[in-house]
């Protein structure tokens, strides 16, 4: 039971990498924190969006096993 | 046709153009974002987008689909780079076609705007002084 | 340089572009107008645009010169054609760079509906039916 | 002691020309007012601009002998 969390931006600068696989979580605000603790993120949730499979979902959205989650910082396109 | 996209490369704006106007189309808008030489008060030396390119596809070109319902307008497309961008590069185009130049201007605003706060792409700038550094602005109130 | 001009014959937008975009601009906006198929409801098959040349060169030339105070912009153009048009042609446009994309939407706007208010310029439409018409509308409230 | 007037548009189609010299009228408004009665000029000239010598004047501007006077009928471009 596991799954993929993707990182982007400064993000992925902090975690080291662009992706990991990771046992499955409580929830997406347990691993977010878990993930801020361990690879020292300083973007606190609230800015922060979350994307489960390709598609924005509130942050208390289950997860399942295989999902792909992505944690998308403030954007800055343009 | 999708009418958003990223591109890797280089891309020309006059086929995307040519797409859109139409003998019902009266009016044309259109808007270019460049890589300028400075961004609040630092000088700037390129840039760096990264996309989360799936769903960037889907939220592009639901801000699209959202333009056509919104305004009074025959069509719409945006394209926005990644990759590395010099100074003077073209890092995003907006283009709309319309009857009146109105809706025209008003769904081409819309859409930049759009993309600047919702699509997952980030921009990060190399300065003539200090560390590179990506921008995670604030929303804008 | 002259920022306005009018156009007797079909002209190219892209070096009137290139000469907007320079390494401070981030932002570039334009606008152009088509000849429609229709107006009011009615089938249009051309039109003919006619200028009091001497006093529209300098009415817009006014208009360049006034959105470049008005505004935060860095530089601002636009061409008018007179003559024969057919349907599709283009028959003005105005491109507009600055540093952010809200000055530039802003002047591009402006400039557009100074033009179409203040530069003696006349549009005769050819109908499908019935005689050929110069337009005089009344100004906008 | 003359003056040339230029028509534009639907004057010009009324008119039957493009221009004309007259004898030096009293002012502006008494010009457009004899034209409008020979050429059936339908514009009032409340809708109506003026341009002296290549530049919009008000309608109480003098006139001398030689000026170039346009009646400017409301404009169309774009």
């Amino acid at each position: 039971m596991s799954v993929t969390v993707l990182y982007f931006a400064s993000l992925r600068d902090a975690a080291g990498c662009d992706r990991e696989s990771l046992p499955l979580p409580a929830s997406i605000q347990v691993l977010y924190a878990e993930l801020s603790a361990r690879h020292g993120f300083v973007l606190p949730a609230a800015k922060l969006r979350v994307a489960v499979d390709g598609a924005f979902v509130p942050w208390d959205s289950p997860v399942n096993d295989g999902s792909e989650i992505a944690f998308i910082p403030p954007v800055s396109g343009g | 046709m999708n009418r958003f996209a990223i591109s890797e490369v280089v891309f020309e704006i006059a086929p995307l153009r040519e797409q859109l106007l139409g003998h019902q189309a009266g009016a044309y808008a259109s808007f270019e974002g460049w890589v300028r030489d400075h961004n609040e008060g630092r000088a700037v030396q390129g840039l760096f987008y990264e996309s989360y390119r799936a769903l960037a596809d889907t939220e592009g070109q639901a801000i699209i689909n959202q333009a056509l319902q919104r305004f009074a307008i025959t069509g719409a497309a945006c394209v926005h780079r990644t990759g590395e961008l010099a100074l003077g590069d073209l890092a995003v185009w907006v283009g709309v076609s319309a009857g009146h130049r109105g809706p025209a201007f008003d769904a081409c605003r819309w859409i930049i705007d759009e993309v600047k706060t919702r699509v997952p792409l980030w921009k990060r700038e190399r300065y003539a002084q200090g560390p590179a550094t990506w921008l995670h602005p604030d929303p804008e109130p």
